[in-house]
């Protein structure tokens, strides 16, 4: 019963941050926003039965990923100015035709899982599970998964190394 | 003891949610951190939906694939804000509507 | 003897190629001695087998190799020899030979000398090949061959526009006919399945009776062909303009020799002519009206080389007229007369424009006779030979010409009285021609007479215009026996007496002046016939509003390709429809993102209603 | 193995001429010139030892032992498709046409070519390989394959080293040959599909293909998507728009190639696949071929007299010849094909020589537009006469080749419609409008006195030889044709057997 209400609490702080997030004019206050979302679906993790990826989703997405964000931010130094213009665009004429189209996707998705049924299991999977099938059938996909990371990481240094060379 | 587990449905309700979401942010903001951010959104509203269904059947599957999204997720920050970083050196700017030339 | 003949054309063409190769570098006497020695060569064979061919008359043929063989189509390079052949060569080499050493001296101040006899070569190879054939393929190959040397000829002074104008005139009309005989041809060995003119008479004999349709057919596409040729109604107006080329040229082509060549032709295919009554009336009539508008038509010019062009149609419609009354042998004694005393009297003309600074206008001559004597007499035995007074070659081939045509059975009297007007004017025109620029006052000074090199062909050549009629051609085996009736006596004193009737009638006019016509000309009508004739009846006139203009109109329509518009509308709606698609690329990233989540709904939308009917 | 090396020479020497570009500007034509000679002595050598070519067998179409040369190597086989190729008398006459007009063609830009001489002569090179292979191919897929190469090396040529509009013509030569190859490869895979419904078994062997049953219905469809693809290509009437673009845009051994041979492979695919695979079809459909064959004639005539563009009016001239090809294969008998063939072989050279004609007045004068010259014999009598002997041909003087073979298909032609025949005969006469009309405004005429202190240089030693080549060999067509009749009679003879059993019940 517990781990009902605490998933609707998760979910619910999920949701209104991710909202928050997307609407706020300051990128540091959306960032914050959408890192109080992560930490919740994080809680969701938990309370499904993955508390390995629960600790993956803290660890890289809210700890590494979103420091990036916050690292680039800063360097842009964006200022009041810029607030100032990104509230003027949130205005009711540019949201709407999106909302519409969004909710229909929303409708179209809810139609499509409306027809599922039962529970998750409570039985945690471990991180030894996840370890063995993911170097057993998955291997593959690491693998791919490791030369995504270094085209990442190949792009991010060029695009990067250019950046810091120009403002020379 | 079936009432007092999470019904998947739920789960996927919320991750559905959190996908519109994301995808309505991509749609109404013009500046590019925000565009990536909400492109974080909905994968993680994707990986959301793995789990949940790993979970669902008690299955290390979801998991795996929720790292590989995460692998995904990585990568396209890192090029994007380093994207981002040019796109502001060129343009002076993060709008993409006024950085839409093709020639840089 | 016999097997040298293949030697006859080859000499000139080679001749031919080598003065074309050694254009740029062989001296003018080489070139001059090449140019006449290879014809002179080739009629001195033709002397020997001619020769030869008297002691035995014995028609041969030879075949030097096979031109191509598809299926049962074999026509060969394959000489075939018979008196006509003899009675041709011997005017072409001989006449040619002459013709070409008048040249020399005529064209002796031309930059382009070798290219002149270049061309002379080769059309006189041409020509003999023509003669020669034993096929009407090959026959086919010298025809154009002369055509083509004729466009070369007519068209020699290239740099003058109109003289390249009269030449394309003289090939595309000339032309026009050679396309129907090439399909009289494929008619002819579709049918018979034989090009061999000998074999395709017999076979021609044993499958077709007389009065036919399909031998009419063929003779009438052949006559294309031969009034192509030899400018007869209704493809004549080339011949006035070829007189653009030089003198020499417009003696030995558009005289002697290869305007000829339709009479040529219908006289060695008399075999499927005979089968045709028809087409050999329609031969009759094509030559009595090309004679009779020809002559006219000479009466009014005043140009010396376009009165003798139009002498020239006008004699050789006597030739259509005598092959289509069936008197061969008459018609093709006419054309070695003709080509005689025509060849004479261009030599002449040729003569004067040459000493009288290429004056061609006849009114401003006169008082030539003490001045060229030489060029005189040429002229008065070349009009005597023309205008058929007795006892020169004209009158013998003529006389025979208008007896014959008196005995057609169907329209004889009538054919011969249309025969008496063309020969009376004939005399008219050609004395006319004498009386105003040898008599009469001088109006510009000649620079002296002929030279050698020209006086000896025009000696000769009045020696041949005078005796000429004395020859027996031989003939006889070549032709259908003639009937050897005589039309009553004072048929024949008519037909002598008129053509002096024509000469009384000349003098009293243009000399003595003693018959005045000014008040008939100058009647409103008489103007008007004046201006009719002297443009050769508007013929040219018509074809020029009928065709010509017509055509120059329809490719200025076309020069834009109109296929092309239609592929033009097919890159139109493509390039629509990409503008239509371009458009929507507006560099907006927010658009695009909407028009995807556009078409995700779209496509879930879709996969959802797929399933739900699965289910 | 002997035809596979022929192509695998002219490749790799297409890479090496590109490469030796290296060592001089120079350099790359004289390797391209000797690549060819090298290919055809090869071919020569080859053929020496064989019987006599004029007592060649009649190829038999299920027996690939009595052709010339044969030789197959599987290639995919899961789909039957196999390296097949094959030589017979008119792969052998269009062979040792490709590679001596190729030659010609390398001599014809010997000095015209400004950039990138190497990559010229590659181009040049590959597209004869295509070429060759287009001729020896008896795999459909193989010769779509190859009908693609030669497509491409010659698209380049058009659009680097073309003319001014260079890039619109080369476009369009591209978009109209890749359509109809489009159609060609659909309506080859169609057949191979019936085929495999038939047989049960994959292949793509002209060998297997011959005979098909099918329904009437499908077989005029699939008749009609080849016959499409090879009259774009030769060009007819009225798929010919490309042409005038591309040859008068195309530098001058790129129209020599595209006039000498590449036509040349429409005519040949319609004689070796369109008509036999689907004789029926191809019986009901023959009228129109023909109409559509003389409307050519007729209408490239008035075209090209029409025209102020030297280039541009040889290239019609073209169309109006093909014209008689195209007549000449649909009326499908041995005079008319004989016709046809001889009409590709004196037609390659005649135009040709008019184009390398065409190229060196651009060469000297610097435009194409007879408007602006005249008179040219005057400075250039040499070229003049070349010129004049040429037009002579094109215009179908007896004697030369181009009169053997016009005669040949109107003999055959009118065997089979008279009136048709008729029509095609005007060509001859609108054929010497347009020919003298040439001669008129260029060589001829009053001399332009605009170009009177140009110091125009006639044609030299390497173009007069040249030249000298094509009219010997004209000339030699024209009086002995016989030779190339010989070649081309066993093989016509086996196709008529075989089309006339199906053809009339």
């Amino acid at each position: 019963m517990l781990e009902i209400t605490l998933f609707y609490i998760a979910a619910t702080i999920a949701l209104v941050a991710t909202v928050l997030a997307m609407t706020r004019a300051n990128a540091i206050h959306a960032l914050i926003y959408l890192i109080v979302s992560l930490l919740a679906v994080a809680v969701i993790f938990f309370l499904i039965g993955a508390p390995f990826a629960a600790a993956l989703e803290i660890v890289i997405y809210a700890g590494a990923i979103m420091v990036l964000f916050v690292f680039v931010i800063m360097m842009l130094n964006l200022g009041e100015e810029g607030d100032a213009r990104e509230r003027g665009l949130l205005q009711p004429s540019i949201w709407a035709g999106p909302t519409v189209l969004s909710l229909l996707l929303f409708a179209e998705l809810l139609y499509m899982i409306s027809t599922i049924e039962g529970p998750v299991s409570t039985q945690a999977v471990s991180a030894k599970e996840v370890g063995l099938a993911l170097f057993g059938p998955y291997v593959l996909a690491v693998e791919i998964a490791a030369m995504l990371l270094l085209a990442g990481l190949v792009g991010s240094f060029h695009l990067g190394r250019r950046y810091l060379e120009r403002e020379e | 003891m079936e009432g007092l587990n999470i019904p998947l449905n739920h789960i996927l309700l919320v991750s559905t949610l959190l996908f519109s979401i994301g995808m309505l942010g991509l749609m109404i903001r013009r500046n590019i951190i925000f565009i990536l951010m909400s492109l974080e959104v909905m994968l993680n509203a994707a990986a959301l939906a793995f789990v949940a269904a790993g979970a669902h059947w008690g299955q290390p599957d979801g998991q795996i694939i929720f790292m590989l999204i995460l692998t995904v997720a990585a990568a396209e920050v890192a090029v994007g804000l380093g994207l981002v970083l040019q796109v502001q050196r060129r343009f002076k700017t993060l709008d993409m509507d006024s950085a839409n030339r093709m020639r840089g | 003897m016999g097997d040298m003949i293949w030697l006859v054309p080859l000499i000139p063409m080679l001749s031919s190629i080598l003065l074309m190769l050694g254009s740029g570098s062989l001296p003018r006497v080489i070139i001059g001695l090449l140019g006449v020695c290879s014809v002179g060569a080739a009629a001195v064979l033709t002397l020997l087998v001619g020769l030869d061919f008297l002691a035995n008359p014995q028609p041969f043929q030879m075949t030097l190799w096979t031109w191509m063989q598809v299926g049962n189509f074999s026509p060969g390079i394959a000489f075939y020899f018979d008196g006509l052949t003899l009675v041709m060569m011997s005017v072409i080499t001989g006449v040619g030979f002459l013709i070409h050493l008048f040249s020399t001296e005529f064209m002796e101040e031309d930059v382009s000398y070798a290219r002149y006899f270049a061309y002379l070569n080769m059309f006189v190879a041409a020509m003999l090949v023509l003669v020669m054939a034993d096929n009407l393929l090959l026959l086919y190959l010298g025809w154009e061959g002369v055509g083509v040397c004729s466009y070369l000829l007519v068209g020699f002074w290239y740099q003058n526009s109109a003289n390249g104008q009269a030449a394309r005139k003289a090939f595309v009309v000339t032309r026009i006919g050679d396309t129907a005989m090439a399909l009289g041809l494929l008619l002819l060995f579709t049918q018979l399945g034989t090009l061999d003119i000998q074999a395709m008479m017999g076979v021609a004999n044993e499958q077709w009776q007389v009065g036919d349709t399909l031998p009419l057919i063929a003779c009438l596409l052949l006559l294309g062909g031969a009034v192509g040729k030899s400018a007869q109604l209704p493809l004549h107006t080339w011949l006035p303009d070829a007189m653009a080329g030089p003198t020499p040229v417009s003696a030995l082509i558009h005289a002697a020799t290869m305007v000829t060549a339709g009479v040529y032709l219908i006289a060695r295919t008399n075999g499927l002519f005979l089968l045709a009554p028809t087409a050999m009336m329609i031969v009759a009539l094509i030559g009595l009206a090309t004679s009779l508008m020809a002559a006219f038509t000479a009466l009014m010019q005043s140009d010396i080389k376009r009165i003798l062009a139009y002498s020239t149609i006008s004699q050789i419609g006597y030739m259509f007229l005598a092959l289509g009354v069936g008197a061969w042998t008459a018609g093709i004694f006419h054309l070695m007369t003709h080509a005689f005393f025509k060849a004479l009297l261009f030599l002449g003309s040729g003569a004067i424009i040459h000493y009288l600074h290429h004056e061609h206008d006849i009114f401003k001559m006169g008082g030539l006779r003490s001045k060229m004597p030489v060029t005189f007499w040429s002229f008065m035995i070349g009009s005597a030979a023309l205008a058929a007074l007795p006892m020169t070659s004209g009158f013998f081939s003529k006389d025979q010409i208008l007896l014959q045509a008196y005995l057609q059975p169907d329209a004889g009297p009538w054919l011969w009285l249309g025969g008496l007007l063309g020969a009376l004017l004939t005399a008219i025109y050609s004395f006319r021609l004498v009386f105003v620029v040898f008599f009469g006052e001088a109006k510009t000074q000649p620079d002296g007479d002929t030279g050698w090199r020209m006086a000896l062909p025009l000696v000769v050549l009045c020696g041949l215009a005078m005796v000429g009629g004395y020859f027996i051609i031989p003939v006889a085996e070549v032709f259908p026996v003639a009937s050897g009736e005589h039309p009553a006596n004072w048929v024949e004193y008519v037909s002598i007496s008129v053509p002096l009737m024509g000469l009384l009638l000349s003098y009293l006019i243009f000399h003595s002046g003693q018959l005045n016509v000014d008040k008939l000309v100058n009647s409103s009508l008489g103007q008007w016939l004046r201006r009719f004739w002297h443009s050769g009846w508007g013929i040219d006139w018509l074809y020029d509003r009928i065709f010509v203009r017509p055509y120059y109109r329809l490719s200025g329509i076309m020069v834009n390709e109109p296929i092309d518009a239609i592929y033009g509308l097919i890159v139109a709606i493509n390039q629509t429809f990409n503008h239509w698609l371009a458009e929507s690329q507006t560099g907006r990233m927010r658009w695009y993102i909407a028009s995807m989540v556009f078409g995700l709904i779209l496509v879930l939308t879709l996969a959802l209603q797929i399933s739900a009917e699965a289910l | 193995m002997v035809m596979v090396n022929l192509i695998l020479i002219l490749l790799l020497g297409g890479v090496i001429a590109m490469l030796s570009e290296r060592a001089g500007e120079n350099i790359p034509r004289r390797v391209a010139l000797v690549v060819i000679m090298l290919d055809l002595a090869y071919l020569l050598s080859e053929l020496w030892g064989m019987p006599s070519l004029t007592q060649l067998q009649a190829p038999m179409p299920d027996d690939p032992s009595t052709w010339l040369m044969h030789f197959k190597a599987q290639w995919i086989p899961a789909f039957g498709i196999s390296i097949e190729l094959a030589l017979d008398g008119i792969s052998l006459l269009m062979v040792l046409l490709t590679l001596v007009l190729g030659a010609i063609a390398v001599s014809a830009s010997w000095t015209d070519i400004a950039v990138k001489h190497g990559f010229f002569e590659a181009n040049l090179l590959w597209t004869l390989a295509g070429v060759l292979g287009v001729f020896m191919a008896l795999d459909l897929f193989l010769f779509f394959l190859f009908w693609e190469v030669m497509l491409i090396p010659m698209y380049f040529m058009i659009a680097i080293w073309g003319h001014e509009n260079r890039g619109y013509a080369a476009m369009k030569f591209f978009i109209f040959t890749q359509a109809s190859g489009l159609l060609m490869l659909v309506a080859t895979l169609a057949l191979v599909k019936v085929n495999h419904s038939a047989t049960g078994q994959w292949s793509f062997s002209y060998f297997d293909l011959l005979n098909t049953p099918m329904p009437e219905q499908t077989a005029h469809w699939l008749m009609l998507g080849f016959f499409i693809a090879f009259v774009v290509k030769l060009p007819a009437f009225p798929f010919h728009t490309w042409l005038p673009d591309a040859h008068t845009q195309a530098p001058t051994a790129g129209s020599v190639i595209l006039a000498g041979i590449l036509l040349k492979t429409g005519a040949y695919g319609l004689i070796r696949f369109a008509v036999p695979l689907f004789p029926e079809a191809a019986l009901d459909f023959s009228w129109t071929a023909m109409a559509l064959g003389a409307a050519g004639v007729v209408y490239g005539a008035v075209l090209a007299f029409s025209q102020s563009d030297f280039k541009r009016l040889v290239a019609y001239s073209s169309v109006s010849h093909m014209g008689f090809v195209l007549l000449g294969v649909y009326a499908w008998n041995e005079l008319a094909l004989q016709g046809a063939v001889m009409q590709m072989v004196a037609h390659g050279f005649s135009t040709a020589a008019l184009f390398m004609i065409a190229g060196s007045l651009q060469e000297r004068l610097h435009t194409r537009d007879m408007r602006e010259m005249g008179g040219l014999w005057q400075q250039m009598p040499r070229m003049g006469a070349v010129a004049m002997f040429f037009v002579l041909a094109s215009l179908g003087l007896p004697g030369l080749g181009n009169f053997v073979a016009e005669f040949l298909v109107l003999l055959g032609l009118f065997q089979i419609s008279p009136w048709i025949t008729a029509v095609a005969a005007l060509g001859l006469i609108t054929g010497a409008i347009y020919s003298l009309i040439l001669m008129q405004k260029s060589f001829q005429g009053e001399p332009n006195p605009k170009l009177q202190d140009h110091g125009l240089v006639d044609f030299a030693g390497r173009e007069m030889l040249t030249m000298t080549v094509m009219m010997v060999a004209l000339i030699g067509l024209g009086l002995y044709p016989q030779p190339v009749l010989d070649m081309a009679q066993p093989v016509l003879q086996s196709l008529l057997e075989m089309t006339s059993v199906e053809a009339m019940p």
